[in-house]
This record gives C-alpha cells, structure tokens and sequence, in this order.
C-alpha cells in the first residue's frame, strides 16, 4: 500500500470540508480521484501533501504515518505536487523552474553551492540532466530559456508536473491538471502519465474531464459534500447509483 | 565579451584613485562603497527573496558598536572585529527570523521597522557599554600588520574590493540552486514548499545574510570615521537604504549597486539645495516607480528591448 | 517664519538641478565653510544660526569686508548626521576655505575633529558638549559657554539665589541632556545640594505627564530642565497641568523663542540660563538686535541662536585680520583674540583655552508675560 | 508609588493612547479601501498640527474656520498624492504603492520644513481652563476632546461603512477587488475617495492632538508606527480595532515607565506590537488581515 488515508477529517468552524475519508493507493497505481465542485477534493489532496493539518485521522506513505508534517518535509518524503491554480515563478526560465524541482537532491549548502564546490557542483549538474530530460519529456525542451512569463496555460500545467518529477518524486498529486487544456494538449498528458508507473511513480490525480479518467485510472474515489461516496474500478464507477444521482442530481419520480 | 569588460572594471578600479585625486572624492567612494554592501544585502532579502525590511540600519550599528567596542575596550585588532561585526547581527537576524518572517507585506515592513527602532534605542540607552548619544570615539583603523588603512585612499582599496567581492558572491548565490530557490520563495512560497524547500529556514538565512552585510558595513564605516553615534542608525537610514534599491531596481544586484550610488552621490550633487534635498529623493521615487517599478535597471531593461526590436525590424526590412 | 526666503529655496530645488559646483566666486574672496544642520533633529538650532552667519556677512562685506576683500560662504546641510558632517568637512577643508563654522551637535563635532586636525583649518563649534575642546586638538574652538560654565551658573543661582536645599532634574536622552546631567550631578554634590530626584526623557517625546508625576513625588526645592526642542514645551506644560510650584531653571535649550511660545502661561516664571537677555541689550548686540527688529518687527526676542552665528563669523574675520590675511597663520590669528565684545558677550581664546565664553558671560533671564527679562548677568 | 500616581500614569496612558487610535483610524480607512498601507499617513496628521497652527496662530483665524480649512486642505492633499502618484502606476505590485508613499512621505516632510522650518508649532487647546483633577490625578481637557472624537468618529466611520452606499462600496473594494470592478463600482474612485477621507482624518487626528504634543515637520513617521501598532494590535480591518489597539499600546507605554527609565517606552511597545503580531496576526479582536497576511500554515 503506498498511500494509505485512514478517516481524514477537516473542519473550518461548523463546515465539514472532508468527513471520514478512508481509501489506498497501489504502488505503481494511477487513481484519480473524482466528484462535483466543493467536494472537499482539494482540501484532502492539501492534507496529503501536508499544506491543510487535518482535524482527525492519519494518512500514511509507505506505512510511515505523514499527517502533521509541514509540506517540505512531505515533499523530502518523496510526495510531488501541482496545483489547482499554477504556482510557477515568472522571474525564471522554463529549465530554471524545473531545475528548482531537484532541490531536494542539492548538496553542499549556501557556501558551497556559491563556490561550485565539489559535491554541489556534482549535484548541480545532475539535477540540470534530470531536468532537461523532464522538460524533453514534457515535449517544452525547445523553449528552455524562455522565461515563464508569458507560457499559455497547458505548457504552465505541463511544466509544473515537469517540476514535480524533476525531484523524483514515489508518489505524484496532480491537481486537475488536464484543466484548460485542448483536446492534444490532453492527449500528451495522458501519454505522459501512462509512462509514469513504468517509472515507480504511482499516480493520484484529481479530475472533471471523467472521459480523461476513465481511460486512465485504474481506481477511483468520488467524493461528495467531503465524505467518500465509492470507491472502485471505472467500470464498478460508472455503474453505481449513488455516484450517478451526486453528479446528475435526483431523477423525479 | 564578458571577460574584457570585467578586466576593463578591475583596470579603472586600480588607477581610478591617481585620477579623481581628491580626498573627499574618494572619501565620498568610500561611503559609497559602505553603501552598496549594505544594499547588496538589501537587494538579496528584498529583491530575490522578497522579504522586506525597514530595519537594517539596527543591523549596521550592532556591526558598528560590536567592532569599535571590542578595539576601544579590548583592543581587539579591527581586522577581528569585522569579523564578530558580521556574526552578532547575523546571530541575532536569525535568532529572531522565524517568527518575524512568518509575516508579509506591511506586517514585516512594520516589524522590522520597530525592530530596528528598538536596536537604536539600545544604542541609546545601554549609556554604559555604548556611550548613549556622546558614541564611541577613538576608534582606530583598520590595519593590516603595521599597514594602517587610515587615509581616504587606503580606505577605497578596502572597501571598494570588500564591494566588488561581496558583488560577486551575491552574483554566484543568485545563479546557484539555492539563489534559484530564493526567487520562487518569492513568487510563491507554495510552489518552494511542494519541492521541499523549507521556506521557513532559507528566509531566515537570507536574513541572516544581509544582516552580517550591514554588519560589515557597520564595521567599516566605524573604523573610516573614528567615532560612531547613535544619530547615524535610525529609521531615516534603513527607509533611504529602502529607496535606494527601489530607485536602482529591486530585481537585480546591478539594480542595488546603481542605488547605492546614487545614494551617496545625490546628496553631493545637490548640496546647493542645502534641506531641500529630501524633494528631489521623494520625487525621483516617485516619479521613478510610476513609470517603471522595476527602476532604473528596468528602464534600462525596456530601453535595450526595444532598440533591440527596433533593430530586428531595421533588419528585415533591409532583407526584403 | 521667514516665509519668503524659505519658497525662494523651494522654487530654488524645484527648478534648479544643477549639479554644477557652485557658481565662480570673484576669487579674492575669503572662503568661509559653515555645515549646520539645517534638516533632522537638530534643524532647530542650525537653521537659526546660519540665518545669523548670513545677517553678518552681509554686514562684514557692506563696509568692505576685511582689509578690503570680501567674505564668501559655502553652506552645507549635515542633516544632524555625524556622516554628511564628515563629508562636507572634508570637501569644504579641500576648497580652501580659511576657516569652518559648526556643527552644531557634540557627536557631530568630535566625528569631525580628526579632519580638521588634518586639514588644519580653525573651527568654530557651537556645541556646549564639554568634551569637544578636551581632545588636545589645536583647530576646535568652542564659540559657546561650556555646559560647565552653564551648568555651575544654574547651580549656584538656585543655591544663593533661590535658597534651594535640594534639586530635581529633567533631561533629555540626547547627548545634549545626558552629558549636562553627568556634569550637574558632580557639581551639585560639591555644593552640599543633593540631587533627590532624575528622569531621563526621550528625545522628542511627546508627552511627559508621567516623568514628572516620578520627580515631583520625591518633593524637589528647584527642578533643572536640560534639553532642547518641542519636548521642552510640552515638558514645562505638563509640569503646570501637574500643579508644580517648584521653580524651573531651564537649559539655553530651553530659552529659544518657539519653546517659550509653545509653553505658553506654564513658561511665567520659569528661569533661564542663557547668553541674552533681550530686555537689555548690549553694546555688542547692538547692530545684530536692529537688524533682526527690521526684518521680524520690534518685539522680536533676540534669542542664542541668533547671537552665536553673529560672533562666529566676526570672530573668524578679527581671525583673518589677525593673520594679516595668511591662511597659514589662521590659528595664532584666532589664539590672538582677547575680549573681544560681541553679541553673545567677551571672546578670549590663548593656545591652551579654547573656550572663548566664561562664566562670567552666561545670563540668567526670567519670564514674565511671555517675554525673557534679564535677571543676573555673570556670577 | 501611590493611588494617584497610578492613576496619573493610566490617564496620560489613555490620553496617548486615544492620539495613537485617532492616527490609526486613518490607517484602517484606506487599507480597508485599498489593500495599501500608506507610509505617508502620519505626514497627514503633521499637515493638519502644523496648518491648523499657523491658520490660528500667525493669520490669527478664528478656531472653528482653521480647523475645517485645514482638513478640507490636507483632504485636498492627499487627493493630490492619489492623482499625482499612486493613480500613475499602471504595472507593479501593492509593494510598489506602499514604496510610493514612502517617497511621498519623504516630499512631504521636506516641504513642511522649508516652510514653517523646523521649531514645534502650537496653538491653544479647544477649550481653555484648568485641567481636571480625579482623585488627585490629572485629566487634560484637550485629552477629552481627543477622546471624545475619537469615539464620535469610529462610530461615524461605522454607520458609513454600514449605511451609505459609498461606504458600502469602499468595503466592497476591500473585500474583493476584482469582484467590485466586476459589480461596477469605480473602484479608481473609491481609492481616490479613501485617500482624501483618510488625509482629512490624519489632519482632524493632527489638529486634535497638536495642543498636547505639539506639530513639528519630522513628527510624522513615529507617529504612522505607532497609528499602524495601534490598528493592527487591535486586528485590521474593523474600525473599532484601532480604538482598542490604541488604548492598549497608550497604557502599556505608561506601565512601562512605572517600571524602568521612559527611554524604553516606545521599545516596550513596539516589543508588545512584534509579539501579538508574530503570535495572533489578527490582532486582539480578530480583523480580516488573517487571511491575507500569512502564511497558509
């Protein structure tokens, strides 16, 4: 079990935003993680990467309990992470912003990442490797040196998943990623994930676009009004009545 | 290209004493200096890791008085001095980073405002250890073995290569990894978390860093000068090191080097308006940010773009 | 306010930003350097007193100057800051100039000592901070009374005049108050009069109710008020609003027009140890108080500021003639001088006193109905 | 150390600290309008103390008239910085205002002192007459009026931002900028509109206090710290916090001084300002800053 979230809880005043939330994720596994706006999906993919603390339950990476831990000690874990709304730094160039990516694997400290010494250096070049290579992969290589300032939305989306892998993440969040992006501009990133467990990277993503889904997750958690609706393979999803009245709303009798 | 322009600097650099002569010039290079060390520092809290501080002046006097006091009263060689003058409020910064850069915006300005407000009054009141408001004289001069820098000439060798060396040092931190970092810190603290940068510490160790740069500048403007008084660390001197960079151009070191310039050569420029001075600041501020925020540096930036379109366009028409 | 001369100034920076030196002078003139502070805290004094320089100038030059050449000033703001004080002592000690007048601070003063020592070039500082003419430098002259003298003046008048058995002290942070506080308690011990009861006030704070409930309770016979600047008014305002009966001897800090004004009725009374007394007006003050009756009307109150800038420049030209002219022999030209009366009162500087001003030219004035009456001159 | 004495020592306590929330009033206005805080806000009330002072005391003009002309004239400047300066910024951040009104500040404080020069100006308190004794301690009255309008306005600034319509869209523009634009309202008119109110408020906070601390050209900036201590102790955003943060910061000042030499005053409370900030951002009563300026953990 790579990812187990055992009966989170969120509360802000009277609001339940999740509400025991319990399901896993295989290793080497892509599940998404699906349900109408205001579901609460954002806030338990905040709790999972340690940006919101829960009110109640655990969540736990490798069977290592992760709930409580500040995001950069999350992400030192090996947890990768985009956003909902793009977070990328304008004032640096694409292969720049990537190459933050791989921070994590940096050694030497200030004075001796400042003086190139030896195993900053070693480190440096390295991660400036794995981040050509992601932003190859990302199919944005040509535009390396561009600076981020002016990227349409679909290369800002591919370039922060670029970053995330950059730090060589076990486990990917991906916060709607396929949101705003043309039918190829989907197409690439469908491609894109497919290739990433084959890589040791297991795959939690967060999703509107359910044809996208269902052609890509092998397991799925709806989500509702923050408590778990069912969770199972797409076909058991697609089939199931509680999930079809949350999206399509009630049929009037 | 690069190269020669560099050897071109360090050229000037050597002979530009014998030419300007003067003393008060190079005194006033001198200040200049001081200056742009302190702003280098500026320029890497504010304009790389975008945490403001409206309190480094309270930094440049602990360099000052933790110097000059350990000369005066241990006669602790100067040249040590510097050393413990960049270490105690680089100490102190981080001592008191955490909580304090937890803040933003106006919050941090206002903090490091009384921050440093509370460091003059030390300054001021702590009569025993630093004088209060008769200072600390009697300093004496940097000195290297029997080699005493105490003339204005001197003192430009020392502190225009303790510039040029701490500018390039900012510049190697700024294109490093870690310089890399601080810049998405900047723009968005979430993004530096999700990677595992721990957004907390390294804000803290910039901090840190421009504190010991106004340590040192502390320290060398303690020992150029002989005596120091708390008139000379207030408010006005952490919000005019502020402008300056703001005037320059918070996003690059070459924005905080033209800002410390000017800083010192302004008021010798304009010393025939006597008090009117402060107009003229207030005014290119203003002026200034209205047209470009990024300063002077970003004029200069939008000049070269367009001349450089300009001469693209220039280009293709010829071809067709 | 000298409105006009202040927008002539304004008009002045806006248009003007030249950043040429200044204009070409004819060049046998002799070139004065002044650096006041005429912006930051200590504005208030400087402003004044490079007023006076000026009104003197203008004088010296209109009967000819000194042995017929005329007298050049170059002014610079120090904006109360011991850096510009350095930097312009250096630039103005590079242009020639045969002497320098200011700074006005004691900090200001001993950041500049060691140029003018270097540079060689006689100077005369208004601070009555003790210390500046004890640092064996031959250059610094002090053209003030040393809060010494002033100090022991206030004393002794509360002691003989007043009958005080002890005394309370006011004063402010700043190196002014606090080194007069130093020098007053050693004195006041000497005399057999304790000092009961001290608070320290901030420099420019903007209320002093609770201070002074702390010093009034320890029952004071005579409270002295060292300090300068607004906090003053507001100081001897919130004593009266306390119900304070003991008599104040205020500082010369104290005894500037705009202070006395701002007390309004709680200044009646109070005492003064300053260098005038503008109800009488002495032979030496006697061109000085018609030129500035000219300019502000007839009940315009002679004040230090205006007395002290006056004598320095005319003490710089008895300097100048003294040295028949050679700036080399400027500083025999300045240890020359001996009772020389002006407005402040009789100059006399040897080559192992520098302090120009005694004991004996210190005025002790009082208010009555708003105005300063000359009470004691000398001891 | 008796009765009296603690009491004298709350009273000129509460009597700064009433100066402290007037100032701080000003602050909340236009960050509730405008998202900036204005470093030129304390030049405001220095316009008001030195204006009011030479309307009354030099062209001798009778109180009331002084007083209305002067708000109406520093109203008139801070309109002026609104069009000349901050209106002019079409890229940068809200740090690029807030620097702007440094400059301002700096322009300003210069011109105050080429004009009137730097001696402290005064001008007789509202209403004259011996101060009032409680109990053996002393209330100035000029500390009522201080009081007292400060009460009155919070209280005005209240029924505004509740009632009228333009006071309804100023706290719309606070809430969500772009919302407000997208509901039509002039949201340039509101900035322009909260400077004017904001400067006509410092000048009514400088004319107040000038006769207990008197109005000199450089009083400016330790006047804004303490106006913004005063506003974000009691926690931005609600007009009522400034009174609260302002009583609060007045009267640990004056226990300060009980306790050690006055020159650790202003450090004791800018000490106290550093700690609620760093622990409850939001101040003591919770205003809206918690959102906007930390950190999301």
């Amino acid at each position: 079990m790579k990812l187990a979230i055992e009966d989170i809880g969120v509360r802000f005043g009277g609001l339940w935003a999740n509400r025991n939330v319990s399901f896993g994720v295989q290793e080497g596994s892509i599940s998404a993680l699906i349900g109408p706006n205001g579901a609460g999906k954002t806030t338990l993919f905040n709790v999972v990467s340690g940006f919101q603390a829960p009110t109640q339950g655990k969540v736990s990476l490798d069977g290592e309990v992760i709930s409580g831990l500040r995001p950069e000690k999350v992400a030192l874990r090996g947890i990768g992470r985009t956003f909902q709304l793009p977070e990328i730094c304008h004032d640096l160039t694409l292969l720049e912003n990537v190459m933050v990516g791989a921070y994590r694997h940096i050694r030497g400290g200030i004075f001796g990442q400042m003086l190139g010494l030896g195993p900053a250096a070693k480190t440096e070049r390295e991660a400036r490797e794995s981040a050509e290579s992601e932003l190859e992969r990302a199919g944005l290589a040509k535009q390396r040196n561009q600076s981020a300032r002016a990227l349409p939305l679909g290369q800002v989306r591919l370039l922060e998943i670029a970053r995330a892998l950059a730090s060589q993440p076990s486990l990917l969040l991906l916060d709607e990623s396929a949101s705003g992006l043309n039918a190829r501009e989907v197409e690439n990133l469908a491609h894109l994930i497919r290739q990433l467990p084959a890589r040791g990277v297991t795959v939690l993503l967060i999703e509107h676009n359910v044809r996208f889904v269902m052609q890509l997750a092998e397991q799925i958690a709806v989500l509702d009004h923050g408590q778990l609706l069912s969770v199972g393979t797409p076909a058991e999803i697609r089939n199931d009545e509680s999930v079809i009245t949350a999206y399509l709303g009630r049929r009037h009798h | 290209m690069q190269r020669s322009l560099v050897a071109l600097l360090m050229l000037a650099w050597l002979i530009l004493p014998g030419l300007l002569g003067s003393n008060s010039t190079l005194s006033l290079l001198v200040f200049a200096a001081i200056n742009l060390v302190q702003v280098i520092g500026l320029s890497l809290l504010f304009g790389f890791a975008g945490q403001i501080s409206l309190g480094q002046a309270g930094f440049y006097g602990i360099g000052a008085y933790v110097s000059s006091l350990l000369a005066t009263r241990l006669g602790v060689p100067p040249a040590l001095g510097i050393i413990a003058a960049a270490l105690a409020p680089a100490f102190l910064a981080y001592l008191i980073g955490r909580p304090i850069l937890r803040l933003r915006g106006y919050y941090l300005a206002m903090v490091t405002a009384g921050t440093g407000l509370i460091l003059h009054t030390v300054f001021v009141e702590w009569g025993g250890l630093t004088g209060g408001y008769s200072g600390v004289a009697g300093i004496p001069p940097i000195a290297v073995g029997s080699f005493a820098f105490d003339t204005p000439r001197s003192m430009f060798y020392l502190t225009t290569g303790f510039a040029i060396l701490i500018l390039f040092l900012a510049h190697r931190m700024v294109k490093s990894s870690y310089g890399r970092a601080m810049r998405t810190t900047r723009e968005s603290e979430a993004a530096a978390r999700s990677v595992g940068i721990d957004v907390s510490r390294l804000k803290t160790e910039v901090f840190a860093v421009s504190a010991g740069l106004s340590g040192i500048a502390g320290a060398l403007y303690a020992h150029y000068i002989g005596y120091i008084s708390p008139e000379t660390f207030t408010i006005d001197t952490s919000i005019n090191l502020l402008l300056a960079l703001v005037i320059g151009g918070v996003g690059s070191l070459w924005g905080g080097a033209i800002g410390a310039v000017l800083l010192t050569f302004l008021p010798e420029w304009l010393h025939q308006l006597q008090n009117a001075y402060g107009i003229v600041f207030g005014a290119l501020v203003i002026v200034l940010l209205t047209i470009e925020p990024d300063g002077i540096v970003g004029i200069v930036k939008r000049l070269a773009e367009t001349w450089r379109r300009r001469g693209n366009q220039k280009l293709d028409e010829r071809t067709v | 306010m000298k409105t006009m001369q202040k927008l002539r100034t304004l008009i002045l920076a806006g248009g003007m930003l030249t950043l040429a030196g200044t204009a070409a002078m004819a060049e046998d003139s002799y070139k004065i350097g002044v650096s006041e502070p005429l912006s930051g805290a200590a504005s208030s004094l400087g402003v004044p007193v490079v007023d006076s320089i000026k009104a003197a100038a203008e004088v010296i030059n209109a009967n000819g100057g000194v042995d017929g050449r005329k007298i050049q000033l170059v002014i610079r703001d120090d904006q109360s800051r011991p850096d510009i004080a350095v930097q312009n002592f250096r630039r103005l000690s590079e242009e020639g100039v045969y002497a320098m007048i200011g700074p006005n601070q004691g900090s200001n003063t001993l950041a500049v000592s060691a140029i003018v020592k270097q540079a060689k070039v006689p100077t005369c500082a208004f601070n009555n901070t003790i210390a500046i003419t004890k640092q064996n430098n031959p250059y610094i002259f002090r053209c003030q009374t040393s809060d010494a003298d002033n100090v022991k003046a206030a004393l002794l008048f509360a002691h003989d005049k007043l009958k005080a058995k002890n005394i309370g002290v006011l004063y402010t942070s700043d190196a002014y108050g606090s080194d007069a506080y130093a020098a007053l308690q050693k004195e006041a011990e000497a005399m057999g009069m304790p000092v009961v009861g001290a608070e320290k006030v901030n420099y420019g704070a903007t209320d002093t109710t609770a201070e002074w409930t702390k010093l009034l309770a320890t029952k004071p016979d005579v409270v002295i008020l060292w300090g300068s600047g607004s906090t003053m008014s507001i100081a001897l305002r919130n004593a009266s609003q306390l119900g304070n009966t003991a008599p104040i001897i205020g500082a010369q800090g104290v005894a500037a027009s705009a202070i006395i004004e701002g007390a309004g009725a709680a200044a009646e009374g109070i005492y003064m140890v300053t260098l005038t007394a503008p109800d009488q007006v002495t032979e030496g003050q006697k061109d000085l108080a018609k030129i500035y009756k000219e300019k502000n009307g007839d009940d315009y109150q002679l004040t230090i500021y205006d007395t002290i800038g006056w004598d320095a420049l005319h003490l710089v030209a008895k300097a100048i003639e003294n040295a028949g002219g050679d700036r080399e022999k400027m500083l025999e030209g300045f240890e020359k001088i001996s009772n020389y009366q002006l407005a402040a009162g009789t100059y006399t500087y040897t080559s192992d006193n520098h302090e120009g001003l005694g004991v004996d030219s210190v005025w002790i004035v009082q208010v009555k109905d708003g105005r300063m009456i000359g009470v004691q001159h000398g001891l | 150390m008796d009765a009296a004495q603690l009491l004298q020592f709350a009273i000129s306590g509460l009597t700064v600290g009433a100066i402290y929330a007037l100032v701080g009033l000003g602050f909340n206005l236009i960050f509730n309008a405008t998202d900036v805080i204005n470093f030129a806000q304390g030049e405001f009330v220095m316009l008001g103390g030195i204006l009011a002072s030479i309307a009354i005391g030099q062209w001798h003009w009778p109180m009331w008239l002084a007083i209305l002309t002067t708000i109406a004239a520093v109203g008139l400047v801070g309109a002026l910085v609104d069009f000349g300066a901050v209106s002019r910024v079409r890229r940068g951040s809200v740090m690029t205002i807030v620097m702007i009104t440094l400059g301002v500040s700096v322009m300003i404080k210069t011109a105050a002192l080429l004009w009137v020069g730097p001696n402290p100006l005064y001008f007789d308190p509202f209403t004259a007459g011996p101060p009032l004794r409680i109990f053996g301690a002393v209330v100035q009255l000029q500390a009522l009026w201080v009081i007292g309008t400060g009460a009155v306005v919070m209280a005005g600034l209240g029924l505004f931002f509740s009632r009228s319509a333009l006071g309804r869209e100023m706290l719309a523009c606070a809430i969500d900028r772009e919302a407000a634009y997208l509901m039509g309202i002039d949201v340039r008119r509101m900035v322009r509109i909260s400077f004017v109110l904001s400067a006509a408020l410092g000048a009514l906070a400088g004319v107040l206090i000038t006769p207990l601390t008197n109005a000199t050209y450089d009083q400016g900036f330790t006047l804004a710290l303490k106006g913004f201590a005063a506003s974000a102790l009691g926690g931005f955003g609600r007009s009522g916090s400034a009174i609260v943060g302002g009583l609060a910061l007045g009267l640990i000042e004056a226990a300060s001084v009980v306790v050690m030499p006055s020159g650790w005053k202003d450090s004791v409370a800018l000490l106290v300002l550093i700690l609620v900030l760093v622990v409850k951002p939001s101040g003591l009563l919770g205003g809206r800053a918690e959102r906007r300026h930390t950190q999301a953990l």
